[in-house]
């Protein structure tokens, strides 16, 4: 009964930080601070939907002491890991290709990348 | 026999909201003024269907089918890559 | 020969990882085991002059590796839970103040700037733009800088980070 | 029942998203918009019960196609009707 709180907790977290993360991605004025919204919120909701099944395939091989569910909790571990490390780069490869191309940061404070990068 | 897989009855709903929104996001792939925001939306669906694979195999009860979520990521990568290297005008 | 002890070692690794659950040796059946073995060897004669090209075995000592999985659990998660409420925090009021600045890092090595530049890109406020080769200073996309703050020629790295002194971590496992 | 709302829900995406790849004139956003086709059409086969259809799709669709469009629009032109 706790577990499947647990789990239900963690979907909910999730699923609100992707929400917000799209609801980001529509709002914000430019492209800088609607990939801040998508970066971050999109893979901390991944992470946490995630989490859920590993913490779900945790609790049934505890329950059955049956492996197949430990390959569950590893497999949806090993994609967490992948789907964290692959969105900040390639985040982070978009930002570059979008500063090189000449978009600039609209509603902006300061920018030292284009006093650097003419 | 009992079955060792215990039933819970949110994953489906949880896949419906994850699907809702990358229909969101493709308005922004409509909408966007420049291709690096289109880029940026398909990225955000990648991630969306990435998270929706995992719940999915779970809901289908097959442990084989978590293992599509894997090399989903990492081909998105390669194609957000590829993307990221056109639109800086070095490929 | 080290590159290549290294390389079959790493791949005979993420093989058993991805193949646990399958027997009862351990986790692992037999064929898995003589299987990952010959795959691990094969990958060690074709990729050993890509993951060791610097030849530098820095990472291959135990302790940092276990520092590595500590620092992503802890301060890591932590910075990046508030870094998610204060991006809800902008969602909903739109209080934004962005800027892109430049940041001093006195890291060396490639890997230290690699897990600076994704700590910064996963944490509060800040996503990293693009670097500096000559000098290693990154340039980050700041989405709220503070008052008077844009004059600054350069911040320190650990300016960013409010709860725990990231790049001290990066140093202690990195360099 | 409820199993059927998200596959619904992706067959309007595919929908949508063919729609988009129609209406572009900017043709790296075409490109892109059929990356997305690709993409949810492999979501479309794994909810059909097919991971090793889904694999290919997202292998050959996903990756290799959206990279062959790129490199296609990089050689000949970025607009529609450009010479």
């Amino acid at each position: 009964m706790i577990i499947e709180g647990v789990i239900l907790i963690f979907l909910l977290i999730g699923t609100s930080f992707n929400t917000l993360g799209v609801l980001g991605l529509l709002r914000f004025p430019d492209l800088y601070t609607r990939m801040h919204a998508t970066t971050k919120a999109t893979t901390f909701g991944s992470i946490f939907t995630s989490l859920s099944v590993v913490v779900y395939g945790l609790w049934l091989f505890f329950d059955s002491k049956d492996s197949q569910f430990m390959v569950l909790a590893i497999h949806a571990f090993i994609a967490m890991l992948a789907l964290a490390f692959t969105n900040a780069v390639g985040s982070h490869a978009i930002a570059r290709a979008a500063h090189r191309m000449g978009i600039k940061p609209s509603p902006a404070i300061c920018d030292r990348l284009e006093e650097f990068h003419p | 026999m009992n079955d060792p897989w215990i039933l819970l009855p949110f994953w489906y709903p949880i896949i419906a909201v994850l699907v809702i929104l990358m229909a969101g996001s493709t308005i922004r792939l409509y909408k966007g003024p420049t291709p690096a925001d289109r880029a940026v939306a398909v990225d955000t669906v990648n991630t969306l269907t990435v998270a929706s694979l995992i719940l999915l195999g779970v809901a289908f009860r097959e442990i084989i089918f978590i293992d599509v979520a894997i090399v989903y990521s990492l081909l998105s990568f390669v194609a957000t890559l590829f993307i990221a290297k056109y639109l800086g005008g070095e490929l | 020969m080290i590159p290549f002890i290294i390389t079959a070692l790493f791949g005979f690794f993420i093989y058993l990882v991805f193949t646990a659950g399958s027997g009862n040796i351990g986790l692992w059946s037999s064929s898995e085991l003589i299987a990952g073995v010959a795959l691990g060897i094969l990958t060690g004669i074709v990729t050993r002059n890509f993951l060791c090209r610097k030849k530098n075995y820095r990472m291959a000592n135990p302790i940092r590796l276990i520092l590595l999985a500590v620092y992503i659990i802890l301060p890591f998660f932590i910075e990046m839970t508030k870094a998610n409420l204060d991006v809800a925090y902008r969602v909903i009021t739109m209080k934004i103040r962005p800027g892109i600045v430049r940041v001093e890092s006195n890291l060396r090595t490639d890997l230290g700037i690699f897990m600076l530049a994704n700590s910064i890109t996963l944490t509060p406020g800040t996503i990293t733009v693009d670097i500096d080769e000559k000098t290693h200073d990154l340039f980050i996309h700041n989405i709220n800088i503070g008052e008077g703050d844009e004059e600054k020629a350069a911040f320190k790295d650990v300016e960013l980070f409010s709860l725990a002194n990231l790049p001290a971590w990066i140093r202690r496992i990195a360099e | 029942m409820i199993e059927l709302i998200p596959q619904f829900l992706v067959l309007a995406g595919l929908i949508i998203s063919a729609a988009l790849t129609y209406h572009f004139r900017d043709l790296l956003a075409a490109a892109l918009a059929s990356g997305l086709f690709s993409f949810l059409i492999s979501l479309e086969f794994y909810i059909l019960q097919a991971p090793d259809v889904a694999i290919s799709q997202a292998a050959v669709g996903a990756g290799l196609t959206t990279a062959i469009f790129i490199i296609a629009v990089r050689a000949t032109g970025r607009f529609e009707g450009e010479n």
